[in-house]
């Protein structure tokens, strides 16, 4: 057991994962993280760099990883706004990586040390074009550790940049954890046999490790050479990306239940704010109303089966989320007419109390009644 | 006073007068006392400047909300940070304040123990005046049994230098001593 | 007689060509003076990552047998920074236009230099942007036209030899694709450089520079390259005459990037 | 022979010329001292007199399109390499 | 009558709004509108300048707007990404300006030369946080110059930045047109009584104009004095700028319609897409389907009443977009279940054919009869 | 007796003070030059803009009384061009950072420096984030610690001035905030240059950079400060010996950008 | 030929070949005959090298796909340009091709008329060679009766530089008597 | 009077302090030739015997805060600027 701060935890799961790269530029909440990847890493014989700025990270990222390192970036909203071409590159080119974007309040400069979860969508939706896109989130130290690796499995196993969404609460504060046995996945290689196509499967093979290899982030065939204006190709590629994910969307959707097998009321929520809805249903609970909690940890590629699935067997779902309305589009797009959606969203910098959530919740009750 | 559960706890004062470590002094106590704990601080230009705060919530329970709303305990070094975070107090609280911290007219309120917390620390010889918070954490143990002595200072074992331990040992047992003649004061009919 | 004419198909990617600059574009006879090192740097082509930034120049690496990194705009040095960083034991060259290196990727290119990262940077010069269609550069001289300087460029350029001696490059070099012969020389040389190296060339880019600024067609272009520029050893005492001076500039050894991280870790490592 | 390159041959030596990467700028043209080459109907690169060729390489040097190749016994054979 | 690319329209249109200030970088598809800036704005006294990068780019395009000039940049994918920490800017400080972004095949570098509509969800969610967004698009020569007009009179209506969508046909296509007239809004400037408050109107006054003002993407009083960790106060303006569209929602949502009244399957789509779309209806219409075409001009904020209204007196909604799924997540989130929402996307660099769109209206009609 | 002690208040925005900097921060004392500067400019404060980049410095324009543009991190230049080209009348003055100008915002820095717009840009160079928490900068001299660098830079730091120098400035001056006289004096020179002035101030961060060197407080800083620099008229034949030099490193009059877009405006107006 | 509604149009050729100058001249004279036109072109460095072309599209209604997909016609400079882009070609469409652009034995295909273009054009006199697009506009107004010829003369006259308006008058008029003789071979049944 | 500052004067001339605006770093102690200033026990700065101030000016020079503003005849009157 160890008081532990959440940057800390991040950093200590992405060690234990096996990252051996980061580069990244200082910004508040993130911080932490480098300074201890900077600790961390040289006794390993990883690299720490603290590049000229947040574009420059997600570059040297990216350099790295197609050097065969695990790699990661931490940053925040300013920085992780400065990140998105990058992260479009990296998802162009299938390389493996974790973005670690801890919000704070925005837009802009904003309310630099307090926390928010405004960035939903756009760890989406920031670059431009389509790409798959994995974003994971936490609600607790412990759990920053292990999302975390599994930041890094994720990536590793599909090859695409992952993006792990924590916020200037949690990053900065500091909680009794034991940490978890974890599982690793490690990158992996070609088969010794035949031509390697270095795009044509998730097998992976860095500069210098054998033949030749040709990255580029104009659309490209299985082999890396461009194809700059062959698009049905490049559709293809990007379409095969996404399929991944979606024949995998079980084991990529990470997600925590309370009270979902009798409730009449669901709250879906995430990340730092999952807490208090936890005491909300306890405390709704023990007024004899059945509500349920989803906890969602993986928010993208959205589980709109799961979503749906539950909102088919409740009375209405309230979405709580420290903004003014992002994840409840999704929400809404995927459960049609299902139930009633109702928004419970604040973008002040602070925390929803259990109070407030089960107040919403009971207006909902009533209004539906 | 009689704490509940949570507690929520907050240590106000002056940027460089260490009130971040006794937030993570008192979380990691509470810690080795088995509860479940969350620290936090406040960061930025304001953490080093006028009126910095930490805050610790202990609770036999997982906490769900990590934010504090209204303290429990507030102990307070500053005269700026008595100001900035010296209210509000949940009632049935305690708040522990240094003498020259607290504006005149206000020492008398019934929910506030003064003491001079920087004049006792300043009395412990060379450096001494840097271990106001930890001389302000003896009192804390004493006037609100959040936690317990032994954990107090089993976590400044972990995370003090050990050059400076022999100092903050001697400015835990100051602060309690200290209070200890304020105790009975403190405790409130419930 | 120059040892010339040499058969450099082993070091080109033969499905990719012709490639895709302009009849008389510079960039080619770069990419020959990258080539002809390569021959005489005996690199194994598996440990070379040639790393390409987004403009015509940037396209290089698609057209030699080596290891391919194109990048984005402005960005190469900084993807490179992290490669290298990681595997220290390749050979890792930049191929970045003008714009790439001096306008949006200004920052990473000065950060290289200081950093002082065994990393090759060849900036390709020409003093427009080329693949976005003649626009303005950084490095376009005072007057002249563009489509977006269409009265002549009010601004002046940038020396990229002085930016990178003043952000502290240890090799700097200028070349010109007239000078064939000390070209691929100095490629040599900046690759054996045990840090950052620099190796400015000055290209022509005859569809849109020259074409703007009635230049004429390449023939015309390289001799104007000549007139524009001085060897060093030939700089006389009466001083530059608005020439830009050629050949190495500095040569010093300092401090590696990768090798001081090594021995950091190597200081570091957790002992049994 | 190497592929896709037209072999002119003087002795020993030879110019290699691959004329379907030649896009027709005329630097070799201008770089040669001996005039053998010249532009085509298609725009593309045509050696002349061979016999009239002194294995400068200027032409190679200068052609940003990598057209030509010379055999000369000093640089070895071509086809060793091909 | 003129024969006019889309980019020289885009460019006519600003200057025509007013607009006296333009820095950009260059690319593909959207130079072309710089180099026409280049031309029209010294003669008018306007400036123009190309920067270092497109982030400089926005960044000086902001600096103008606070010197009082109508002031605009142009881009595509990549350089839009790199804009987005300066839009969130733009939008914390209440700037007036416009952003185009003429899309084009992503992600990353990918087709450069071929259109897109893969941007639209970045253009509202690109930016960190929460934030009022406005955001165009134009199908035809014609419209690209109103809609840029319609553009500048948002931005200075509002004081926001208003991103215009274009795409890479559209930017290059030429068109024979016949350009409108059209109403010019210019900015508000404050009325000369009393003490003013930068930020408590839209009412705008720029340095120089009067008493000193003060401008950050700090949160910020009504003053503009920084007010760092006010999140109830940062929470209040957002709300307050949003409102504003919210209010107005009816004269800010562009659209056209076709047999809107009497349809039983809708298509909804908007940019160059809608061109086709229209064929479609042409070709529907003949075979007896009645079928109508919901073209958005206005895409952000989302038309969700108009969208539910219309979706609810028609069988199905066919969303059409040259993408792999995305403003289709907001028509869904608006419709819930009042009508079957099918998607035909697509990432090749090529448009649908009304013969396409037609079939895919075909094929949702028969699955629903 | 140095003109020294007057009353500033008129250009301090009151109600915004005590400002926020850290006791004995060194950006106080550069405020008070910049005030100081102010008074003997006689300078209408509603024609002055003062851009504040992000950082500790950064925070500057909130302190005066004048017109205050709190930008991004690192384009304080950038936001500031397109205002002066709007309105050429306007003083603007750009207070930044040393990670501000030389980390992620070096591009804007040297584009600014390149195209000599009449903006004055202090920079306020303390070796290190002090915003952030004490992380390295690209100022931070090699072997120094900080939070990023535990174990002490392996980094060459930039020379700011010299980087000024290569890419254009046309005046560029150091200071520090030992020199309480010498420093409002530059400003003042800056701030009266036609065209684009740079005014390196070295300043002490007792709070990050002093603590983590172990150099102790401000009162010691200022003399360390004192004995790493000498003033330029100071310089013996002997050199430098490892200090660096302060005054004027650069003042020359060259075609300003607003002066000489105004004139091309001028030449393309459309005639009646 | 004749054509349809809407009537797609390619030329095709080698950079500097002038094809975006002929697309756009055909679209500003379908505007003068009071068709609504869209021109489009290649872009990027293929623009510039190996196969460039640009296309029109011409209607007497609105024009809902401004992408052509199938050509109805087809006016080709250069052989590379004939490989990239000489197919595929409406029913009834028509191919005016350069005799050097076309690879032996496809000469005789039906749809397909091949004319010295750049020959004629290289005969015109000094910078005739450059004139070889306006010849193709030349053969293109008589073999397909798209536009009409006072239209293309119009056209230009907007877009010609004045010092090189004569030379691009007698490359169409060139154009047009090249093609008169082809023209009836050109008509097929339909 | 200047608002907020304390006035300690010496005949014509005199120092003003804010006293709520220092910040206890000691520059102004380490550079007082007179050696008259000191904190006191809230860590802000105390004037001791304005007797012995020479007006030399280099404690406003050095205080990063402001906190000082002389009032001396060849500076004009402070409250005429109030
Ligand atoms: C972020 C971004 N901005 C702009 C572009 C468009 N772009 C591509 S290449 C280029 C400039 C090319 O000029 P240069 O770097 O000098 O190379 P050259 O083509 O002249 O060799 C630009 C602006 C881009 N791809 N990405
Ligand atoms: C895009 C972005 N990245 C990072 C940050 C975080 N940040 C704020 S200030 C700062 C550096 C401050 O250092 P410097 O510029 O030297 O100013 P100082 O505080 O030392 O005066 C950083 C990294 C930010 N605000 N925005
Ligand atoms: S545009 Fe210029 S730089 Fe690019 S390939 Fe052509 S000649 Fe070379
Ligand atoms: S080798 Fe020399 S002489 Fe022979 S063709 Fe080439 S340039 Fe001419
Ligand atoms: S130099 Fe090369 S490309 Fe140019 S004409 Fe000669 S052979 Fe052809
Ligand atoms: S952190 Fe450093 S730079 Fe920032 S205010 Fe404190 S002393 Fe000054
Ligand atoms: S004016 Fe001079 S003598 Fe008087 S207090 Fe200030 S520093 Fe000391
Ligand atoms: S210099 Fe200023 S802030 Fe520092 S102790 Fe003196 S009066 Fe106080
Ligand atoms: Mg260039
Ligand atoms: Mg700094």
């Amino acid at each position: 057991m160890k008081l532990i701060q959440g940057n800390e935890a991040c950093a200590l799961g992405a060690m234990r994962a096996g990252c051996r790269f980061f580069a990244g530029y200082p910004i508040t909440p993130a911080t932490e993280i480098m300074e201890w990847m900077a600790r961390l890493l040289p006794p390993k014989g990883g690299v720490f760099i603290q590049m000229e700025d947040e574009i420059a990270a997600l570059a040297a990222v990216i350099g790295a990883s197609w050097g065969g390192a695990k790699a990661m970036t931490a940053t925040s909203g300013p920085g992780f706004s400065l990140m998105q071409e990058h992260l479009g590159y990296a998802a162009m080119t299938e390389t493996p990586c974790v973005v670690v974007d801890s919000q704070r309040g925005g837009p802009s400069t904003g309310l630099p040390t307090l926390p928010a979860q405004g960035d939903v969508m756009q760890a989406r939706w920031g670059s431009h074009g389509d790409r798959p896109a994995i974003v994971l989130t936490a609600s607790s130290v412990r759990d920053v550790y292990e999302v975390t690796v599994a930041a890094f499995n994720l990536a590793e196993t599909y090859r695409l940049p992952v993006v792990l969404l924590l916020d200037a609460l949690l990053s900065h504060m500091r909680e009794n954890v034991e940490l978890p046995e974890v599982t690793v996945v490690d990158r992996r290689k070609p088969d010794a046999t035949g031509a390697f196509q270095p795009f044509a499967s998730t097998a992976f093979q860095a500069f210098g490790d054998g033949a030749p290899i040709v990255v580029t982030g104009l659309a490209h065939a299985d082999s890396g050479r461009p194809r700059a204006s062959d698009g049905p190709n490049l559709e293809r590629m990007l379409r095969r990306s996404i399929d991944r994910l979606e024949t995998d969307r079980d084991a990529i959707t990470r997600y925590r239940g309370i009270g979902l097998e009798d409730a009449d009321h669901l709250i879906l929520t995430y990340g730092i704010t999952a807490r208090s809805a936890a005491g909300a249903v306890q405390q709704l609970r023990a007024e004899g109303l059945r509500v349920g909690l989803l906890e969602l940890q993986t928010l993208w590629p959205f589980p709109d089966r799961l979503v749906v699935d539950l909102a088919s067997r409740v009375e209405n779902v309230v979405v709580v989320e420290l903004n003014l309305g992002q994840l409840v589009m999704a929400v809404r797009a995927a459960i049609g007419g299902a139930a009633p959606v109702r928004h419970l969203g604040r973008a002040d910098g602070r925390l929803f109390s259990p109070e407030e959530i089960a107040a919403a919740v009971r207006a909902g009750e009533v209004a539906h009644a | 006073m009689t704490p509940g559960d949570p507690v929520q706890v907050r240590f106000a004062g002056t940027g460089g007068q260490g009130v971040m470590l006794a937030g993570v002094l008192v979380a990691e106590a509470g810690m080795h006392d088995g509860l479940h704990v969350v620290s936090t601080q406040s960061y930025g230009p304001e953490a080093r400047l006028g009126a910095a705060k930490s805050e610790v919530i202990l609770s036999r329970h997982e906490i769900v909300l990590p934010e504090v709303r209204v303290p429990d305990v507030i102990v307070c070094l500053s005269a700026d940070a008595w100001r900035k975070h010296g209210r509000p107090l949940a009632a049935g609280g305690l708040r522990i304040v240094d003498e020259r911290a607290i504006p005149p007219g206000e020492e008398s309120a019934p929910d506030t123990v003064v003491l001079p917390l920087l004049a006792t620390a300043r009395d412990l010889g060379p450096g001494g005046e840097l271990s106001a918070n930890v001389v302000a954490l003896g009192a804390f143990i004493v006037l609100t049994g959040v936690v317990s002595e032994t954990s107090v200072q089993r976590a400044l074992r972990s995370r003090i230098k050990p050059a400076l331990l022999e100092l903050n040992e001697r400015a835990l047992a100051a602060g309690q001593a200290l209070a200890a003649g304020a105790a009975v004061l403190a405790r409130q009919p419930e | 007689m120059p040892r010339v004419g040499q058969d450099l198909r082993q070091y080109l990617q033969l499905d990719a060509m012709p490639h895709v600059w302009c009849p008389g574009c510079g960039h080619g006879q770069v990419a020959r003076g990258l080539a002809t090192a390569f021959e005489r740097l005996s690199l194994p082509l598996e440990r070379l990552v040639l790393v390409g930034g987004i403009g015509c120049s940037g396209r290089t690496p698609f057209y030699f047998n080596a290891n391919a990194l194109h990048t984005t705009h402005g960005r190469a040095l900084a993807f490179a920074t992290g490669l290298k960083l990681t595997r220290p034991e390749l050979t890792v060259i930049a191929t970045m236009g003008d714009g790439d290196t001096a306008a949006i990727g200004g920052n990473h290119f000065i950060h290289a230099c200081r950093r002082n990262i065994d990393i090759t940077a060849i900036v390709y010069n020409n003093g427009i942007y080329g693949m976005t269609g003649g626009q303005q550069a950084p490095t376009t001289p005072r007057g002249a036209r563009s489509v977006t300087t269409p009265l002549g460029s009010l601004e002046p350029p940038f020396d990229i030899v002085q930016l990178a001696l003043a952000a502290g490059a240890t090799f700097v070099a200028r070349s010109t694709t007239f000078d064939f012969d000390e070209l691929p020389a100095l490629i040599v040389d900046a690759v054996r450089h045990p840090g950052f190296a620099v190796v400015e060339v000055l290209t022509q880019c005859p569809t849109y520079y020259g074409r703007m600024n009635e230049l004429g067609d390449a023939v015309a272009m390289l001799d104007y390259e000549r007139d524009l520029t001085t060897p060093q050893r030939e700089i006389t005492k009466e001083g530059l005459a608005g020439r830009r001076p050629l050949g190495v500039f500095r040569r010093e050894i300092a401090p590696e990037y990768t090798a001081q991280y090594a021995e950091l870790c190597a200081r570091q490592a957790e002992r049994p | 022979m190497i592929p896709g390159f037209a072999r002119y041959a003087q002795g020993a030596a030879a110019l290699h010329v691959n004329r379907a990467w030649c896009k027709g700028c005329n630097l070799c043209i201008a770089a040669c001292p001996s005039g053998i080459l010249a532009l085509d109907a298609d725009q593309r690169i045509a050696v002349g007199d061979i016999g009239r060729c002194i294995f400068c390489g200027l032409c190679s040097v200068r052609c940003p399109d990598f057209v030509f190749v010379l055999e000369r016994p000093s640089l070895g054979s071509v086809e060793a390499r091909a």
